[in-house]
């Protein structure tokens, strides 16, 4: 057996030298420029008007492109629109397509393919779905032209094609808008700047995309989404750890160029190393929420659930849960602060952060002692940190306490049931939105309205009529007003516990430049040398 | 001088501590020489192995430690030797045949090598040259068309040929001294004769000294030409065959002589006709079932067996190793259930009554089994084991008590060891309790399989009494199991002797030890060593 | 045949080896289980004692988070400035509990079985099977499935290991009955007319008890890892549990930062699954069940 | 020979469908589901039951248990809910890795376990033996993931001497770079494996030392080592060998974790990532592909007993 065994050894490392120069050799063969991305998440799936993933938005951003694209100051521009006409009455709306786009496949996209693709998107996404239900007719009357009749002034008719994160209404072609919108699409042709290489995609751990040399990139400078998206790198790909300690090392060891979502734990290490930038790139940041489920008891009381909010004091979610305080600020407003439409109307409730004071109201709101089912996320740290320093203030202000562990997908399954807590019901849970989805009242997370609205179903017949107001309102005065009222009433009835602004922030090797500042993970105009 | 092999002087080795007794062997002397067979004969303890193996220098020397006396092989003193120079002695100067053929060759190697691995080890011949040497010695020991056989892994071989294997490993290098520990205890007697036969004619050929362990005097007789006796790790007596045999002076030595059971039997009483006590009619056990997909390997332990057994009389059933004697016992306790037949105690036929059925017709028939140390369950005193058959069938606590006190007294032990466990005692003791056990039951029949097989021919004789005075004493039936034809002889009023699963031969046993019929009989009978020495007499 | 005579060369050397002294005085002398039990009983104490001299271990307090071991925090504090100290001397009691309870909860069903599959013959070949089929499905995964989609609680994370470790101990006990059955002495019991309960409480059971407990222990040990390694992977007992698994995973993110959340309970861990191992081999080699090693 | 293999692999068919079915049943009376997580943080309660319809999710779980039996037995493992593509492709895509790790791992562990095992037995008592058995509990006691940790914190972190993470393919990057990537995880997830099979050699080795045969080998004047090799490892393969099969089961566990921390694209992270994301057909096709490998596996240890033992014979 000894005998044999040496045997192996000697043959193992007999074989290993030569091939192993061997394979260093052809290693360095390869000249052409890779970005290598550590994605925030693991891109589950393709489709990114089926789904509302992150992940799948920013894939959607590489292959896809945009009729209207949103600038640093969150303003539509156009993108693959060449000029659009508004008639005088607000209710006409012409795009024409530039020159020069083209399919992946090579065929040029056309005003039908659009037409279709903002069809299925206004299936699926709330804005879109508000924007069709003010629609007459939307149609491409040639190859490069749109025409979108409405049958009321609307306000926010770029803002919604031009929508910045989840659902982005990308273009596809016909053939593939053509798919139910309940259904995921297995085409992956879009006019982006990267093409993606389905075969080479490895679910769960590795994505590749290559350069689209046929893209006609815009001539204005980029900004966020808007502006020349110039693919500067000949491969992008994503590999997926699912580890954060494993993902820095990689970084840190050079294995890795771009990590788009480390934990702001980690930043000090990566700040150490001198070949590391680690800076915050989302202006916006992310807003926590701790959602309440308004129709079970005792968060149906409104004032049981303010009194749950005056018990939120935003530090103490911020400093655990998110840690260096350069990485979080509080923010009173309901819509992200530094947006056009931030203010602090009604928001002394949140602002109170003091047990005491909590411990009073809730005492005065006759809250009778029924337990609290809070859902904790225990795969997302942060979430998993919100739930548990919840439970602390609401025991601290007298009320009976249930955490409840689980992953984030039982959660986001369980938090869909209306059902009383003795039948898997619940009574909150946490959860963050990044700030550009919630820049103005359309936001899904703001509305009243129970049936159509998000989990938790708050009702509110004040906010729902100041939210549809909003969407009307055409001038940025009216917008503000009602943007005010919609968040006064949002704190007056308790919707939600607000718990600070965060910024997560990216980490990059120093060879990596032209990084967007911009809510959202864009990778063009980013190069590696 | 030169035709001595090996002498030992003095030779004492130590026990470890918390050992029954201080020396294994104490001031052994003996010589062994050329072209001699020395057989040394003790009961189980006597040493005699110990011996054996110093000489070898194969004691675990953790347990053991020679701590005088010399060994001289061939003059020069073994126990002076490095373990270097004694693996250069063992295999060419000196050789050992052990007990169990099976266990004592490697499983896993072709036999032809592992007689070839001696020749490796001592020789530079090349591999060609050692075939052709080992092919030699296989002939040598006449084994049946050697080059095929050359590449069978033990286990294709029977017992016999697997001793032979040994034999021939033994010789290949021609040592001047051979030592065989009981080579012929785990074989079947006509193989134990063939092989004794072998290895004097090898003795004879070769002109080597062998140094010939046993406890089983038949052997002796046949085989020795001086003998050694020992007890408790002493020499207690020595000398020619024929001293030993025929005029032993230590007691010790005549005790032994004398409880070696005499090959004719004595002529008893013709059986008054009792009632049948036990029938079995065409009885049948077939192993194995032919499978859809095994090709169907059956064997016929038992076939169309029929047997009477009446109280007060003893039927032995005699053969050699599945000859299906033991089958036929366990189907008869329904220990397992016979393929076919009937099983008759009185009047009810038992043969294929389902467990319920079968229990109370339990209490009627018992059974010794061979092994003492197995027989008892270790964890239980003997006081519960022979109390649980009784208060099974309802026997109050108090009165188990007292029967079972009075059985120990009449298998003689003392009341007192009711509440000791099995380890307590000594091997013939436990069978001793095995046999209170099933009396306890109260049976009508008693069945001993081999149950004084595994015990020292002074013990078996004492319980062989027993179970004489116990059938006597509750004129019991009895179906006595053996492979020994002088047990057989002197308990027996008849006997039945088996061959692969069929009754070959029945009759009183005077008649069928006189003049057998039937040829396997007679082989048998031919095949018991020491037929021509009656020891009993000597007694 | 003859295995007396076989025996000589042992008999003569090791006669009082033969015999069985007691369990207990055996344990005693047996170096191994001495410290391994003494290790294991301070691990106990300090289980049971622990709030004595510890912090509230679940007690949050962001200030001072991730704050190095001091004379303040033994252990330091964790990303929620939890006092590590604290929630390790609590960890050991989940550890404890998780693995005892699947230890007694894995031999008891795997006895049954293994008793029935070992003697009743129609119930063996299906009994057997499932085994198969459990034992085929790699625990950890079962364990993770199982928690993760039936929700995380002490109760759950128990099961789920104890699932998986069932079908070792059956086959264990069923290889024991099929060895013991064939013993003369319980073929006596047989022709004595003893009913099968009694055969099997008298005569079987007593032969598993040694092997089992040698199982335990393992069981035990395999326990309390599986338990911290499905906290790792985050579909163990529930994070507010502090359990070591818990402790360490939480402490993942951190572990450049801040290595002491992962090293003290790992440590702890690691001493206690040491100890029972070690009194489990000390068992082995003093109970010898040789069957417990073919498995 | 030929009908013990036919006869082992039907009797496979009955583990299979009992390990098929708890798996479904298991997934099915479970709470979470696909729906919810595709459907994102926005969905609406509308949306997720319309996608539950989409995906079949709403039909009762007779039908789809049907369905999917219906399925397998068309040797089609279904299609992942998230990425579209079939199970088998998915498998395909994961294997190489987990296989090329699971082998290294074994090679390795028998390289250093069985030497260690022996050595220890045959100086059982001795300074060596003291130091396998101990290495051996430990190697039990040590959870795989902190040993992860140590070796990257130490080897990687501040000595540098080897990657920290990831695979890479022998047939793309060459046997070097291949071998370079693995040490560390073959080193994290054979420890416990070594641990049980030097433990298992130990044992089985010192029973044969004890047996007859060894005995006439030193009779025969045979070296102590030679005896070793010639006589004792080559009976003591068998229950060797068996281990080996057992402890695939367990390694399969290890991979998870081990992946998880080396970032190592295998299968073991796929089921983890599955059930982390309610992609049943993933979950289910795996733990299938699993026991069955291990079921194919311990069929294959049995048949080499026939090598290794001649007595043994089907």
């Amino acid at each position: 057996m000894l005998k044999w065994t040496r045997r192996n050894m000697l043959a193992a490392i007999a074989l290993a030298i030569p091939l192993g120069f061997g394979g260093m050799a052809a290693t360095d063969a390869t000249a052409e420029s890779v970005l290598r991305v550590i994605p925030h998440a693991d891109l589950k799936n393709l489709d990114p008007i089926w789904t509302t993933a992150y992940i799948s938005r920013n894939h959607g951003y590489l292959i896809y492109d945009t009729l209207f694209a949103m600038d640093e100051n969150l303003a539509p521009q156009p993108q693959m629109v060449e000029s659009w006409t508004t008639s005088d009455d607000g209710l006409v709306w012409t795009f024409k397509l530039r020159e020069g786009l083209n399919w992946h496949d090579g065929t040029p996209v056309t005003a039908a393919d659009c037409v279709a693709s903002l069809e299925r998107w206004g299936k699926r996404d709330g804005m879109g779905q508000q924007l069709f239900a003010v629609m007459d007719s939307l149609t491409a009357t040639d190859d490069d032209t749109i025409v979108m009749k409405l049958n009321a002034p609307y306000g926010l008719v770029l803002e919604s094609i031009g929508k910045i994160s989840s659902n982005v209404p990308f273009m596809m072609p016909a053939r593939v808008a053509a798919t139910d919108a309940f259904e995921q699409i297995d085409d992956y042709t879009g006019s982006g700047p990267f093409v993606f290489q389905k075969d080479l995609w490895v679910p769960g751990s590795k994505v590749v995309y290559t350069k689209n040399e046929a893209y006609v990139p815009r001539s204005e400078p980029v900004s966020a989404a808007s502006g020349g998206k110039i693919a500067k790198v000949d491969k992008v790909i994503w590999t997926y750890f699912p580890d954060q300690t494993t993902a820095v090392n990689a970084l840190m060891a050079g294995e890795i160029d771009y990590f788009e979502s480390p934990s702001n734990d980690l930043a000090p290490i990566m700040e150490a190393n001198p070949d590391i930038v680690v800076e915050v790139n989302d202006p916006l940041g992310n807003i926590g929420f701790a959602r309440f489920n308004h129709l079970l008891p005792p968060f149906d009381n409104v004032e049981v659930r303010r009194a749950a909010i005056m018990a939120m004091k935003q530090e103490d979610y911020m400093a655990g849960a998110v840690g260096d305080p350069k990485f979080w600020s509080t923010c009173y407003s309901v819509y992200p602060c530094g947006t056009p439409l931030a203010n602090e109307v009604g928001s002394d409730v949140i602002k109170t952060g003091d047990i005491e004071i909590a411990k009073a109201a809730l005492a005065a709101s006759g809250y009778d002692g029924t337990p609290v089912v809070i859902m904790q996320p225990t795969d997302v740290p942060i979430l998993s940190a919100f739930s548990l320093i919840s439970a602390e203030k609401l025991r601290a202000i007298g009320m009976e306490v249930d955490v409840q562990a689980m992953d984030w997908s039982t959660l986001t399954s369980r938090r869909a049931l209306r059902d009383p807590v003795a039948d898997g019901g619940w009574n909150i849970f946490h959860t963050w939105w990044i700030g550009a989805d919630l820049i103005d009242p359309m936001a899904i997370g703001f509305s009243g309205n129970p049936d159509k609205g998000w989990f938790g179903w708050a009702e509110d017949a004040a906010l729902e009529e100041a939210r549809s107001a909003f969407a009307m309102a055409t001038t940025l005065e009216e917008k503000q007003a009602f943007g005010r009222t919609v968040q006064e009433r949002l704190w007056a009835i308790g919707a939600s516990g607000q718990l600070g602004q965060f910024f997560t922030p990216v980490a990059y090797r120093k060879n990596v430049t032209g990084l967007i500042k911009s809510p959202v993970q864009f990778f063009w105009n980013l190069s590696v040398d | 001088m030169s035709d001595t092999v090996l002498e030992i002087k003095g030779l004492t080795v130590r026990l470890p501590e918390g050992a029954d007794r201080e020396f294994a062997i104490e001031d052994v002397s003996l010589t062994v020489g050329k072209g001699e067979i020395v057989c040394i004969v003790g009961e189980s303890g006597s040493g005699k192995s110990v011996t054996a193996f110093t000489v070898m220098g194969l004691i675990p020397k953790k347990d053991l430690v020679p701590v005088a006396g010399q060994i001289l092989l061939q003059g020069d003193d073994l126990l002076k030797k490095s373990d270097r120079q004694m693996r250069k002695l063992r295999g060419e100067k000196m050789a050992m045949v052990f007990q169990e053929p099976m266990t004592a060759l490697n499983p896993v190697v072709k036999v032809g090598d592992q007689i070839g691995e001696l020749l490796e080890i001592h020789t530079n011949m090349s591999r060609a040259a050692r075939k052709t040497r080992v092919i030699e010695v296989m002939k040598d020991v006449s084994l049946p068309d050697p080059e095929k056989m050359y590449n069978s892994f033990p286990h294709q071989l029977s017992g016999g040929q697997r001793q032979r294997i040994m034999i021939a490993m033994a010789l290949a290098l021609e040592p001047g001294l051979l030592i065989a520990d009981e080579p012929t205890t785990a074989l079947d007697v006509t193989t134990q004769a063939e092989v004794l036969e072998l290895i004097k004619d090898i003795q004879r050929r070769h002109g080597m000294g062998v140094m010939f362990i046993t406890h089983d005097f038949g052997v002796v007789a046949d085989i020795a030409t001086r003998v050694i006796v020992m007890q408790h790790g002493k020499v207690v007596e020595q000398g020619t065959r024929d001293q030993i045999l025929t005029d032993p002076q230590h007691p010790y030595t005549k005790m032994l002589i004398g409880s070696v059971p005499s090959l004719t039997p004595p002529d008893r009483p013709e059986p008054k006709a009792a009632e049948v006590a036990l029938e079995a009619h065409k009885l049948n056990k077939v192993y194995g079932t032919s499978g859809f997909f095994s090709k169907g390997r059956v064997v016929h332990a038992a076939q169309d067996v029929e047997l009477v057994v009446h109280r007060g009389e003893t039927l032995g059933v005699v053969g050699e190793s599945g000859s299906g004697k033991s089958t036929v016992a366990r189907c008869i306790v329904r220990l397992i259930d016979p393929t076919g037949g009937d099983i008759t105690i009185n009047g009810a036929n038992i043969a294929t009554m389902t467990e319920r059925e079968m229990r109370p017709y339990r209490q009627q028939i018992q059974i010794v089994f061979q092994d003492p140390y197995r027989s008892l369950n270790p964890r239980r005193t003997v006081g519960q084991s022979i109390v649980e058959g009784p208060m099974n069938f309802g026997l109050g606590a108090a009165e188990a008590q007292v029967r079972a006190e009075d059985l120990m007294r009449i298998v003689g032990l003392a009341p007192e060891a009711l509440d000791r466990f099995p380890h307590q005692f000594s091997g013939g003791q436990r069978q001793r309790v095995c046999i209170a056990r099933a009396l306890a039951m109260e049976p009508k029949v008693l069945i001993a399989d081999e149950a004084v097989s595994a015990l020292d021919v002074s013990v078996q004789a004492q319980v062989l009494r027993l179970l004489h005075d116990v059938r006597e004493r509750y004129d019991l039936a009895m179906l006595f199991i053996t492979h020994d034809l002088r047990v057989a002889a002197q308990i027996c009023d008849r006997i039945m002797v088996m061959q692969h699963g069929v009754v070959v031969e029945q009759g009183r046993t005077a008649d069928v030890y006189a003049n057998p019929n039937h040829p396997y009989t007679k082989s048998l009978l031919a095949a018991a060593p020491g037929r021509d020495m009656d020891f009993a007499r000597l007694a | 045949m003859a295995n007396v005579d076989q025996d000589d060369l042992m008999a003569d050397a090791i006669l009082s080896r033969k015999e069985n002294p007691g369990v207990v005085s055996l344990m005693l002398n047996n170096r191994a289980i001495f410290w391994g039990s003494s290790l294991l009983f301070v691990f106990v104490m300090v289980a049971i004692l622990a709030p004595l001299f510890t912090a509230d271990p679940v007690s949050i307090n962001p200030i001072n988070r991730l704050k190095p071991p001091s004379a303040a925090t033994l252990f330091g504090t964790d990303f929620l400035g939890r006092d590590i100290f604290a929630r390790t001397l609590y960890g050991a009691r989940i550890s404890l509990v998780v693995g005892i309870a699947v230890a007694i909860i894995a031999i008891s069903i795997g006895l049954v079985l293994g008793l029935v599959a070992g003697y009743v013959r129609v119930l063996d070949a299906v009994i057997m099977r499932t085994m198969d089929g459990l034992m085929s499905i790699p625990a950890i995964l079962l364990a993770i499935a199982l928690i993760s989609l039936s929700g995380a609680t002490l109760g759950t994370v128990i099961v789920a290991i104890v699932i998986p470790e069932v079908p070792r101990v059956v086959r264990l006990v069923r290889a024991v009955v099929l060895t013991v059955r064939e013993e003369p002495y319980v073929e006596a019991a047989i022709a004595a007319g003893t009913k099968l309960p009694l055969i099997l409480s008298r005569h079987i059971l007593p032969n598993t008890i040694a092997p089992l407990i040698v199982q335990a222990t393992y069981v035990c040990a395999s326990a309390m890892l599986t338990e911290s390694i499905l906290g790792f992977l985050g579909a163990g007992i529930p994070p507010e549990i502090p359990s070591w698994g818990n402790i360490m995973s939480e402490g993942r993110t951190y572990f450049q930062i801040s290595p002491w959340i992962i090293f003290f309970p790992g440590i702890a861990l690691a001493l206690t699954v040491l100890a029972v191992n070690i009194v489990g081999d000390g068992l082995r080699d003093t109970l010898d069940p040789r069957i417990a090693r073919k498995m | 020979m030929f009908f013990y293999i036919i006869k082992r692999i039907l009797a496979t068919i009955p583990v299979m469908v009992i390990v098929a079915l708890f798996v479904f049943l298991m997934l099915r009376l479970s709470p979470g589901d696909p729906a919810a997580v595709i459907a994102g943080d926005y969905a609406t309660t509308e949306d997720v039951e319309r996608i539950r319809e989409q995906l079949g999710l709403n039909e009762p779980i007779p039908v789809q248990m049907y369905k999917w039996i219906a399925q397998l037995a068309r040797g089609d493992l279904g299609t992942a809910i998230f990425s579209k593509l079939p199970v088998t492709t998915l498998i395909g895509q994961r294997l190489e890795p987990t296989l090329l790790l699971a082998l290294c791992t074994i090679i390795f562990t028998v390289l250093v376990a069985v030497p260690l095992g022996t050595i220890a037995a045959y100086k059982a008592g001795s300074w060596i033996d003291r130091f396998v058995m101990l290495f051996s509990v430990a190697g039990f006691s040590v959870p795989i993931f902190v040993l992860g940790y140590m070796l990257i914190y130490v080897l990687s972190m501040q000595l540098k001497i080897l990657p920290v993470q990831g695979y890479k393919s022998p047939f793309e990057y060459g046997l070097w770079e291949f071998l370079r990537h693995m040490i560390l995880p073959v080193i994290t997830l054979s420890v416990i494996y070594i641990a049980l099979i030097a433990r298992m050699t130990r044992a089985t080795v010192q029973e044969v030392l004890q047996e007859d045969y060894v005995r006439t080998a030193r009779a025969k004047g045979q070296s102590e080592f030679k005896v070793l090799m010639f006589h004792a490892l080559r009976n003591a393969a068998v229950p060797i060998v068996t281990v080996i099969g057992l402890g695939i089961a367990l390694m399969i566990g290890g991979v998870v974790v081990t992946e998880s921390v080396y970032n190592i694209p295998g299968l073991g992270r796929l089921v983890l990532d599955a059930v982390l994301a309610r992609d049943y057909p993933v979950i289910q096709g795996l733990i299938l592909f699993f026991s069955f490998i291990y079921i194919l596996i311990n069929l294959l240890i049995d048949l080499s007993y026939t090598l290794l033992d001649p007595r043994i014979r089907y």
